[in-house]
């Protein structure tokens, strides 16, 4: 039925959605305004400012930080986190160490009631691909050059569990409040794809 | 589904392109497509991402995430709420003859739906229940089956057959392969397991974390 | 690689779809492009399949068999034969400003050379070393590797891990892996392995003979 | 450098063509002859005919079957038959309670000399894809319904070297010569998709 070409012309794509909410408006299956609901809900209301706010209370609370590592989604669920696509979420860590990067290698699961949406790279085959298999590399070209000595633990979403990577606090950041805090943690750095700003 | 969906540890794909201050949708269209999935037909995961490896392979990597998106609404609205194919179609070649066909899409508001819509996806659901009866204990080595023949699977080809060890126990989950068969109540435990990228790709180098549902699994002997 | 062009054993791809009647060429440029691979370019098969296997996925899925081609020609024209690339551009520029390029293209006649080759496809070459020193004799038992990091093999991912019987041995040839990776020179014994589909994908009801290089393949244990 | 868009219309393909035959015979690596000979050979020469005619041999010549299956280079040099994509040709024979196909999940690799040319099925991904995985299926979509006690025997030519089926002479063939034999020998039934012509 939906054998759409390969080189969908923007024009084509719009009809063929156009008459996808016709129909489905027609058999009272959405509404015009849950999708404007929606769509509001994850280009406003939810992003990556709200992973960005957890790791910087873990940061400066140490009792939050254990309860984020012990139960991410209690931990969460403390801060008004949580929702679809994060019904179990798990935070691991950043150490000297230890760099944890997260991927999914089937579909683009990924932590949406702490990043909102994931980015056009996290969804492409390339990313999917190679993120298991040469990480280093990866991760390399985004940007991010680890330390040889430094393992690598990269997290494929297969199952219904989500992960948030909480990164390591940058030098220099040690008096500033956690809301300063927040402003430093990127959405890559939760990913597992780059590291915090540094403090300017 | 060995299907081209799997694409971990696939080679040939070229670089990570990313793109700078990157809009959360590119185009009205997936906004609507967006949208439209958070309805009866887009509720059930494990029956939209097999509408997606549905795909023939060459238009899943000729198109975008939201197309696929869009081919997966468009198959559920037929095969899971029983809208007749000609009926798509129909409203295709009707909105084919305007000038603007997105303008013509008919406006309807249900206010209490989004309402309730909006607070349920920003509601965290109930945690899931605890596996008492999990066969595998953390730390416990285990061997990925190497025959997966269902349907739809969440067990990727990368890991078939690799032994891997048991990080943490994540609960009781509704296993993916037996609900898209028709069997949603069949109920498993998920193990994080840890594997080596040695025992993976033959190559030492970092470790890959993938959560399994215990009949992927069996005894590493 | 475990590239696209990787497929056996991959769901997903629908009906096989056959054209009554067909002719051997559909088109004049599948003629040009087949006839153009009998050249220095096209003579190392190892190399000229690497061309191929090295496209893009979705442009690999989305082209025939004999755009596979042309892309290999173009690839190896540039890499072996040391054409600048520039060069391929300029000639499609000034093609392109022409009504009918394929009738723009010199006429250059060696008749000498067409006879040599002719001659050359249809002459059976010598028969393969036979295999003196091979390690296994038909009958043994036989697993495949798990890892085969080489960017170029002809051991598919499907038969990876698997258990098989030898067959047969047919012979010494070079091996594909080490001749794309700059050592032509390197020869092993190739085996024919039989595997029962159970082995193979987890259900029974045929069974599979492949050709495998040694380096493939360890003992079954 | 080859970044062909997925949907090259005729006109850009045979743009690129022209200019690489142009590059290549301004280089020397190909003459406008060549081109044209190695074609005609390949369209008019070396077909299924050839394949045909060894398979006729050998069910009227109980020597020559016996050379066929246990040596089929030597024995296809005998008729002329050899070459290029046929280095190496091992015959297959069908039996009552075994049948043997042909594949190259990796390529298209096929016996060019005994057979021509692959169709383009015979190249698709489909075929590649399910041959191996799901023989009888495959077969039964292509008109060939095998008993279930029928074995079946996939090969899958993944080195150099080529696989020639030798299908069954059918019933009702007794009396018949060999030239109006190799004339119910299809392209197909050396495949192992079809089985050979019955006699009319």
């Amino acid at each position: 039925m939906t054998a759409e070409g390969h080189d969908s012309a923007p024009a084509d794509i719009e009809l063929r959605v156009a008459a996808l909410e016709k129909v489905m408006i027609e058999a009272g299956l959405v509404a015009s305004d849950t999708i404007d609901a929606i769509v509001d809900t994850y280009e406003n209301q939810v992003g990556p400012h709200l992973g960005a706010a957890a790791v910087a209370r873990a940061w400066v609370d140490e009792d939050f930080r254990r309860r984020l590592l012990d139960d991410a989604t209690t931990a969460l669920a403390e801060l008004g986190i949580g929702g679809v696509q994060g019904e179990v979420v798990v935070a691991v860590e950043n150490t000297e160490r230890v760099h944890n990067a997260v991927v999914c290698t089937l579909c683009s699961c990924y932590p949406w009631p702490v990043l909102g949406l994931p980015p056009a790279w996290y969804k492409s085959p390339p990313y999917r691909a190679r993120m298991v298999r040469e990480p280093r590399a990866v991760l390399a070209e985004m940007g991010l050059q680890l330390d040889p000595d430094v393992e690598i633990r990269v997290w494929d979403s297969t199952a219904e569990i989500r992960y948030l990577v909480v990164p390591r606090r940058p030098a220099g950041s040690e008096g500033m409040e956690e809301e300063d805090l927040a402003a430093l943690v990127t959405r890559d750095s939760m990913i597992g794809t780059g590291e915090p700003r540094l403090p300017s | 589904m060995d299907g081209i969906h799997d694409v971990g540890g696939m080679e040939g794909f070229g670089p990570v392109v990313v793109e700078d201050d990157e809009p959360v949708f590119h185009h009205r269209w997936e906004q609507r497509v967006f949208g439209m999935n958070f309805s009866a037909v887009g509720v059930d995961a494990d029956r939209f991402r097999h509408a997606i490896e549905r795909m023939d392979p060459a238009a899943y990597l000729a198109t975008s995430y939201y197309e696929h998106w869009l081919h997966a609404i468009e198959t559920l609205v037929v095969e899971a709420a029983g809208v007749p194919p000609e009926q798509l179609a129909e409203a295709r070649r009707q909105l084919a003859a305007v000038p603007d066909p997105s303008a013509a899409v008919p406006h309807h508001v249900e206010p209490a739906w989004a309402v309730a819509l909006v607070a349920a996806v920003t509601t965290p659901p109930p945690p899931p229940a605890a596996a008492t009866d999990a066969r595998w204990p953390p730390g416990a080595r285990v061997r990925v089956r190497r025959h997966i023949v269902s349907a739809h699977t969440r067990c990727p080809r990368y890991v078939r057959g690799a032994v891997g060890v048991v990080e943490a126990v994540r609960g009781v989950f509704r296993l993916p392969d037996a609900s898209v068969a028709g069997d949603p109540d069949r109920r498993e435990a998920v193990y994080s397991v840890r594997f080596e990228a040695e025992e993976l790709w033959g190559a030492p180098g970092h470790r890959v974390g993938l959560d399994l549902w215990e009949s992927y699994l069996e005894d590493a002997g």
